[in-house]
């Protein structure tokens, strides 16, 4: 390993943000949540329980905020503190935004998280030492560090349970960072497949848990560098690009008619998901 | 694909020492480590088990009655994925959590391996052919009519065999139990359209108003209304975005999805309902109009709390948007006069003429035997009734757990005792099968062979229940192949023909495959295109449906009075994950938080601010709720969503048994309800509990996924919402 | 004063020898042939006899008796290598398949064993040989494809790129570093895309490809 | 003004009181090591339990992923550069009044510097895989990332640590050479024979060591700057409110001398009675730290209300709510006795009569230290309760008894690194002291020649 291949590879190592030098060639996989769709059933949860291997943490653990949910509904009121909640409730399903220029991949120490060529934000367990400065500098707070050594704590995998667990990833043990992967596992079996055929994944070909569960389809998924896929066509359509931190939407002049918006967008970490407003009828 | 079975067991056991290992291992050592482990080696696959390579089998979730139809994930001979089935017209590929959780329910460590005879207050391991030689001696002495079998909703095949085997007993007690159902409003279809459950179309309506019907939460078939949700959402539909009103004293996830939720005085929504026909003015038939006069908005706002114009606005907004659909459930319901606040709700929908529009008649079967048996409270009531009369000498239960989710005023344990022997079927040691003599072992719902009817019909179909992976323990049995084994010591010459259950379910699917669409195929094609697709097309008739609710026999009493001593309406809470407790026991579920409160691990009381502070409670006080006929500790949780005059407390925690997970997390509310019932069906009214709060002076933190900053976004952009008059949401993808 | 002047210029000098060194060092790190150690298997499987070379005896020269070896493909018995992740055991059944048809090595033990396993229906209980830490995931079939299929490599070479040269070996035994160096060393490399073309690529160098 | 050295004592009397110090030890200095050594075995016990069940026993969570550690690593660094100071700064300044404090301070550095380096291991959630953040060619063919505030961190604290000790080992010698002259035969004169490199006080090895120790002066001045610029860093480079804040690299800076300087004032005092050094570490002494660190202190206030003026008519409103929920939300008291401690105590300072009273001296360094730790927690602590997301805000994270521990742990392990110094090496500069004794009495022959020629 020479010094020099270090800084050879330095660009690719370090994907900054698209409109650099290196736009995504194949695949640049992103997201869009319909807020008005998602009913915060709590699905998507649950099934990210069931592919990713996260453990239950229990009662106390949960109590001290160390549960692990990659993905996480939150539940907002309307803050006009009116009598009663009768705009119903605000849904929000929150995971790791797969940033295109995170900010915790630049401050990883030991470059444990970084950004893939598919425009994933990688966290590779094994390398993780565990300074936790990813968390720190993550605007979101989607990433979820290891306290305890979970596979031998009592009744997170009792026998037999624990062999519902995914082989196709890693169990982690404790002292890692861990975090939303867009389940990397699916996505990697299907370029795999794809590449054998000698072809791209086309669109709906994977799915992630959480999309793949979502009861009222409210999670679209796939490759924005694919013009035919749902997504491209969602992002296109509500003007949503991923290399700007402002988007027409938030323009004075037109845009109003869009709902397609990404959170936390003016501290430019350009996130890979777009979120579309949830709309209320003013007629009742 | 069961045929070379042996191979995944082998399998299994290589995993045993090899494949679990790797999973657990994690970041563990980082360095080759030749000749440890073993190689995942088959003596003889099939050609579809290759290492690394998972295989999908279809089958059916068993988690609830909707019967959504799944496919399975299989590596190296385990399961460890459910997936909804893309072919089913009930779920279309989707899930819910209770469904994913359905792999815990398979793997769970508490469950129940061998049969277990009671000796004192010990259990003691015993062969299945002793276990089942004691039940016939057991029955050897006692009269057809005092055998009674207790079962949950039970439809397919092994509702045949049950059947048979009462009718081979002679006995006629068949009691199907469900402790949450709408057995009310099913009662009140029965009379509005006809039918029982009609097929409702969300995705067609363009307002729908819902008198407390849970459907994107635990009501009736949740993941095919969240699918017709879905639709009903988009501004695509030539009908645009459809508008939801929810009306119910405790919102409920449907209603936290309203565009507007509407808090009503418990007991009142008939009142409502009648109050908008009257609203609707002129296009009112006579007899409807008739029975509505008296509801002028203004005293509908006086006995509803719901404001006049309110009324005024919802009347107008059916009127200018048809069709629409209206739904009432189970808020509506739980009350002494529920029918009639049902069939007040069901009239409303013909006023407005949205039967047969978006609301239709499933397919009536011609397979009845098959057909679903749907569980109701009344029928436990009954059953209470004969054992206290000490009519019953054996009985049976199975996918019931009735010690748990009776009213304490029931009696129901002293009524067992008088029972001398008593068999459950059972997954877990839940509070039943602790009362149980013998506790037979059930195979896990992906391990068994079965079919079901879903009791909500989309089209008429059989669902397929096949093992996805080996009996994890040798000592668990279906329920198919003991009733087989018990109805075989009776009758041995009719059943010689089948040595187990899958033969039977496979000899009786083949007799028919003419009738089931495979007229043609021969047997074995038939059987497999069968096993592979999961679902089989019943022949059916279309059903018809019936706008003939009577006006005239609506009788809605007063809104229920104000009650000194207990002051405040209990609203049991049935929620998407908990429902009746049955899955208590499941960490998954008992980890995702709440949709509404994000509350885990723990039961809580629901409180309106208004009410909070007249009482002096803050969140995390313990108080004592108690009522006529019980009390019960929670955690205190102040929230907007819940009419003042009422609390809420969810049902399904408080276990006392059924393993590690469920044991002493949370209070039981059912055992604090009040025995009233609804008058027409029978019903348990859940909703007519009164109770009065008191403070305990102990105060928690609530365990709860809310952070510190409550439901408040601080003014940053995170969840964002829009009036619908600012988009255009027709040219969207 | 210069006398600070020439230290400094020492010590960076040794400074930069030093660090030259160990640069220049860590390549040979990952290349060398480091034999992993002897595993005990249930059955000593010969791979010399099924997949070594077959030649004639040299009635001229005595110094080459004949080989017996089959010259089997890797991948008739190891099939799942081109399937899946893994490359698998092959199944008993494969086993069989050749075995009860030749008569003439049925009364030898390891036949023999081979015979009992089947007949018990158990499983052979292998040892791995070549065996990554759990959270490296290696993928046959994208290598098999790439260079076997749509390079149009020879097996034996392919498959012995990693694993050796198998032919040669009775129980196998691990002959590289299988270090994360030794294959990025490979995936650094730039190979042409199919037989024909003279376009290239190199391995994908994102974590995730091995590690999720 | 207090007594100051006298210029008359002689220089063998010099020797004779600063190796009594070397001598075998009262009964007070083996109760403090007794105690520093109990200090320590409760933070390794902490420590072991931590290791063997993980992070969580700290009782950090999502998203409170950092806690005293990290705080109590800051103020370690920050003690560090008082030495520096005092021994550099004033060096090439030729204030000679630091000579009798400078070599304590100094070894002050070193130590807290190594109390610091283990704050980082403890921090970490897999400390046994410390090595993946060391670039070095390694068979993995991946290096740590050169992004990383951390990573820079790391280098630098090694930097520094490394230099220090190197400056404090030469400044030693010809003190090293005196002990090794004037102690009996044994091991320990083998030892000072051994480290004092053959010194014999020539002219060119004089003029050799004045350079030496000029040029490592000159070289450590911009190497303590960095270093707490850099740890700075960890805080300014990264994204959130209450971190992001251009001027923390000078107020970082500013708040280690002062809390370093702080230090000294205790450690001064505390050696002055210990070994009975009132002949060296004289109150005008003390007077004139005292005044070095109020104007320390003054500067530190100032940017710190720099600070908050930046970020209250900042655009930033996060960071304005985070710098309210300070003032007014869980952590109030301890952001309140920080700002108490920190800028109002110091005035005490500014009074004549405290700067030479003793007692009011060691409160207030003691009072100045603690506002320092405080400090330090209230830039780490409140950003995560209080960050960008509010869902998951999170008000009532309070450390565990093992984060606890360790901290207090780490103070018994500088007393004893420092105690076990003070017996080994001369803790007061001899040659210096002489040097110093020697230019004040040519002053007063000076005087004392005009005085004569006025007749």
């Amino acid at each position: 390993m020479s010094l020099s291949n270090l800084l050879e590879n330095w660009s690719q190592f370090r994907h900054e943000h698209p409109n650099n030098d290196k736009p995504h060639e194949e695949y640049k996989w992103a997201m869009s949540i319909d807020l008005d769709a998602c009913t915060g059933c709590n699905t998507c949860s649950v099934a990210c329980y069931a592919e990713n291997n996260l453990p239950v943490v229990g009662k106390e653990k949960f109590a001290h905020g160390q549960a692990m949910h990659w993905i996480r509904i939150e539940r907002y009121w309307d803050e006009d503190d009116r009598e009663f909640a009768d705009q119903g409730a605000q849904f929000l399903p929150m995971m790791c935004q797969q940033c295109e220029a995170a900010p915790c991949e630049t401050v990883c120490p030991v470059g444990a998280t970084n950004h893939t060529a598919d425009g994933l934000n990688s966290q590779i367990y094994n390398r993780c030492i565990g300074s936790r400065y990813c968390s720190a500098n993550c605007p979101f707070k989607v990433r979820y560090f290891n306290w305890y050594n979970y596979p031998t704590t009592e009744n997170v995998w009792p026998e037999p349970m624990q062999q519902q667990l995914n082989p196709d990833l890693t169990v982690r043990t404790k002292g890692v960072m861990e975090k939303c992967t867009f389940c990397v596992q699916r996505l990697y079996s299907a370029k795999n497949n794809a590449r054998t055929e000698g072809r791209l994944v086309h669109d709906g070909e994977v799915q992630t848990a959480c999309q793949q569960a979502c009861p009222t389809n409210a999670i679209s998924f796939g490759n924005l560098v694919d013009p035919q896929s749902k997504v491209a066509k969602q992002w296109e359509q509500q003007k949503v690009e991923l290399a700007k931190d402002k988007q027409l939407k938030d323009a004075e002049e037109g845009g109003t008619d869009l709902r397609g918006y990404r959170i936390l967008e003016e501290l430019r970490p350009y996130p890979s998901v777009m979120y579309l407003e949830r709309v209320r009828e003013s007629a009742i | 694909m069961i045929e070379n079975s042996f191979n995944r067991r082998d399998f299994l056991k290589v995993l045993g020492w090899g494949g679990t290992a790797v999973a657990l291992s994690g970041c563990g050592n980082t360095s080759v480590e030749d000749g440890k482990e073993f190689v995942t080696s088959y003596s003889e696959p099939a050609d579809y088990e290759i290492p690394s390579i998972g295989v999908y089998f279809n089958s059916t979730c068993a988690q609830c009655d909707a019967g959504c139809n799944i496919m399975g994930r299989v590596r190296e001979g385990r399961v460890l994925k459910l997936e909804g089935n893309a072919g089913s017209s009930i779920n279309r590929g989707k899930m819910c959590g209770l469904g994913q959780a359905g792999v815990q329910a398979h793997y769970n460590p508490d469950r129940v391996r061998e049969p277990l005879l009671r000796n004192g207050n010990k259990g003691e391991t015993l062969t299945w052919e002793k276990a089942l030689s004691l039940i016939n001696e057991k029955l050897g002495g006692v009269k057809g009519e005092e055998v009674a079998f207790l079962t949950g909703g039970i439809s397919g095949h092994a509702k045949v065999l049950l059947n048979n085997y009462l009718e081979v007993l002679g006995s006629k007690n068949h009691y199907a139990y469900e402790a949450v159902s709408p057995g009310v409003v099913r009662a009140a279809n029965k009379k509005a359209y006809g039918v029982e459950m009609p097929r409702l179309h969300l995705d067609k309506a363009r307002v729908v108003v819902s008198f407390g019907a849970d459907f994107l939460g635990a009501w009736v078939s949740p993941v095919h209304f969240s699918m017709q949700y879905g639709q009903f959402r988009k501004g695509s539909r030539p009908e645009g975005r459809g508008v939801l009103v929810q009306i119910e004293p405790k919102m409920t996830l449907t209603g936290a999805n309203a565009d507007h939720w509407i808090p009503i005085r418990p007991g009142t929504e008939g009142i409502l309902a009648l109050g908008i026909i009257n609203a609707l003015g002129a296009s009112v038939p006579a007899d409807a109009a008739a029975v509505a006069k008296d509801y002028t908005a203004e005293r509908v706002s006086k006995d509803t709390g719901v404001p006049a114009e309110q009324v005024g606005k919802l009347a107008a907004l059916l009127k200018e948007r048809s069709p629409s659909l209206v739904l009432a459930g189970g808020a509506a319901e739980g009350y002494a006069h529920g029918s009639q606040n049902a069939a007040a709700i069901a009239l409303l929908n013909q006023v407005l003429g949205n039967v047969g529009k978006t609301i239709d008649a499933s397919d009536t079967l011609q397979f009845t035997q098959i057909a679903p048996t749907t569980g109701s409270r009344a029928s436990l009531q009954v059953l209470n009734d004969s054992m206290a009369q000490g009519k019953v000498k054996v009985l049976f239960s199975y996918g019931a757990n009735p010690v748990y989710t009776a009213p304490a005023s029931m009696k129901l344990v002293e009524n067992l005792q008088k029972v001398p022997f008593k068999v459950t079927f059972a997954h877990y040691l839940d509070e039943t099968a602790l009362q149980a003599d013998l506790v037979l072992p059930l195979d896990s719902a992906l391990e068994d062979w079965g079919t079901s009817v879903p009791e909500y019909l989309v089209d008429a179909q059989l669902s397929i229940q096949q093992p996805l992976m080996e009996k994890l323990y040798p000592n668990t049995r279906g329920i198919g192949d003991i009733l087989l084994a018990l109805l075989k010591q009776r009758r041995a010459e009719d059943y010689k023909a089948y040595e187990d259950f899958y033969s039977y379910l496979r000899g009786a699917m083949v007799q028919n495959k003419a009738a089931l669409g495979g007229a043609v195929a021969d047997d074995d094609s038939f059987w497999n295109a069968t096993l592979s697709s999961g679902i089989v097309k019943l022949p059916s008739a279309a059903g018809s449906i019936l706008a003939k609710v009577s006006a005239a026999a609506i009788v809605l009493p007063a809104p229920a009075a104000e009650d000194a001593s207990y002051p405040l309406h209990l609203i049991p809470a049935v929620s998407a994950s908990m429902r009746d407790g049955r899955h208590a026991n499941l960490s998954w579920l008992q980890e995702s938080p709440d949709p509404l409160t994000t509350i885990v691990w723990d039961s809580w009381v629901e409180l309106h601010p208004k009410t909070a502070a007249k009482l002096g409670i803050v969140e995390g006080d313990i108080l004592e709720v108690t009522s006529r006929s019980g009390s019960i500790k929670a955690q205190a949780y102040v929230f907007p969503g819940i009419h003042p005059d009422a609390i809420s407390v969810p049902l399904g925690y408080g276990h006392e048994a059924m393993g590690r997970y469920a044991k002493g997390v949370g209070a039981n509310v059912f055992k604090m309800l009040d025995p009233v019932m609804d008058k027409e069906t029978g019903e348990l009214a859940i909703n007519e509990t009164r109770v009065k709060v008191s403070k305990t002076g102990q105060r928690v933190i609530v365990v709860k996924d809310e952070g510190a900053a409550g439901g408040k976004q601080m003014g940053r952009k995170i969840a964002v919402k829009l009036s619908a008059d600012e988009v255009d949401l027709s040219e969207e993808v | 004063m210069h006398r600070i002047l020439r230290l400094s210029v020492l010590l960076v000098g040794m400074f930069a020898a030093a660090g030259s060194y160990a640069i220049d060092a860590a390549p040979s790190l990952t290349t060398a042939d480091d034999l992993g150690p002897q595993v005990e298997q249930p059955i000593e499987f010969p791979h010399s006899r099924h997949a070594g070379l077959h030649e004639a005896a040299d009635s001229a020269d005595p110094s080459k008796p004949a080989k017996g070896g089959m010259e089997i493909n890797c991948m008739y018995c190891h099939t799942y290598a081109r399937r899946g992740m893994a490359a698998g055991i092959p199944p008993l059944r494969k086993c069989i398949g050749c075995h009860q048809s030749i008569e003439s090595v049925k009364e030898t033990p390891r036949i023999k064993k081979l015979f009992e396993y089947w007949e018990t229906k158990k499983p052979v209980p292998w040892k791995k040989v070549h065996d990554l830490p759990d959270f490296v995931r290696f993928n046959h079939e994208r290598h098999i494809q790439r260079f076997y299929f749509q390079q149009g490599k020879p097996v034996q070479e392919v498959c012995g790129y990693c694993h050796g040269d198998v032919k040669t070996m009775t129980v196998a035994r691990r002959q590289k570093a299988l270090s994360m160096g030794w294959c990025v060393s490979c995936h650094q490399k730039d190979h042409p895309v199919d037989a024909t073309s003279s376009k290239t690529s190199h391995g994908p160098n994102d974590c995730f490809t091995c590690h999720k | 003004m207090g007594k100051d050295i006298r210029e008359d004592i002689a220089w063998a009397q010099i020797n004779t009181d600063v190796l009594k110090s070397l001598e075998s030890p009262r009964r007070l200095f083996w109760v403090i090591i007794g105690v520093a050594i109990a200090m320590i075995g409760v933070a390794v016990g902490c420590e072991i339990y931590q290791y063997q069940n993980g992070m969580g026993v700290a009782n950090m969570d999502n998203p409170h992923v950092w806690g005293l550690y990290i705080a109590t690593f800051i103020f370690w660094i920050g003690m560090s550069h008082s030495g520096t100071l005092l021994s550099a700064i004033l060096h090439l300044m030729h204030a000679d009044w630091r000579k009798p404090i400078y070599r304590f301070a100094e070894a002050m550095t070193t130590f807290s510097l190594m109390t610091a380096g283990l704050f980082v291991a403890v921090h970490l959630g897999r400390v046994w895989q410390i090595y993946y953040a060391i670039p070095y060619p390694n068979e993995r063919w991946v290096w740590p990332n050169f992004q990383s505030p951390l990573l820079w961190d790391a280098m630098a604290i090694f930097t520094y640590l490394s230099s220090s000790v190197l400056f404090l080992y030469v400044g030693m010698i010809p003190d090293l050479a005196i002990v090794r002259d004037n102690i009996h035969p044994g091991w320990r004169k083998k030892l000072y024979t051994l480290l004092s490199l053959g010194w014999e006080g020539t002219d060119r090895q004089w003029r050799n060591f004045r350079i030496t120790y000029l040029t490592v002066a000159c070289f450590l001045i911009p190497l303590a700057v960095s270093v707490h610029s850099i740890v700075a860093s960890d805080f300014a480079m990264s994204q959130q409110p209450g971190w992001h804040i251009t001027s923390f690299p000078p107020y970082f800076v500013a708040g280690a001398l002062y809390s370093g300087c702080a230090a000294i004032i205790t450690l001064f005092i505390i050696l002055r009675y210990v070994f009975k050094f009132e002949e060296y570490m004289t109150l005008s002494i003390l007077k004139k730290t005292t005044r070095l660190t109020f104007a320390i202190a003054m500067v530190w206030t100032y940017l710190n209300l720099i600070e908050y003026a930046t970020v209250w008519y900042g655009h930033d409103q996060v960071a304005k709510d985070l710098l309210i929920q300070k003032a007014i939300g869980p952590y109030a008291p301890f952001w309140w006795s920080m700002n108490f401690c920190g800028s109002i105590v110091p005035f005490l300072m500014a009074f004549k009569r405290f700067q030479t009273s003793i007692p009011v001296m060691f409160a207030v360094s003691l009072l100045l230290n603690l506002g320092m730790w405080l400090e330090r927690w209230m830039i780490v602590a409140p950003t995560f309760s209080h960050g960008y997301y509010p869902w998951t805000w999170d008000h009532d994270q309070w450390p565990s008894f093992v984060q606890w521990g360790i901290v207090f742990g780490s103070f018994g392990w500088f007393t004893l690194l420092f105690m076990v110094f003070c017996k080994v090496f001369p803790s007061v500069s001899m040659y210096e002291v002489k040097e110093m004794v020697y230019h004040r009495t040519l002053a007063l022959k000076k005087d004392g020649l005009a005085t004569k020629g006025a007749h």
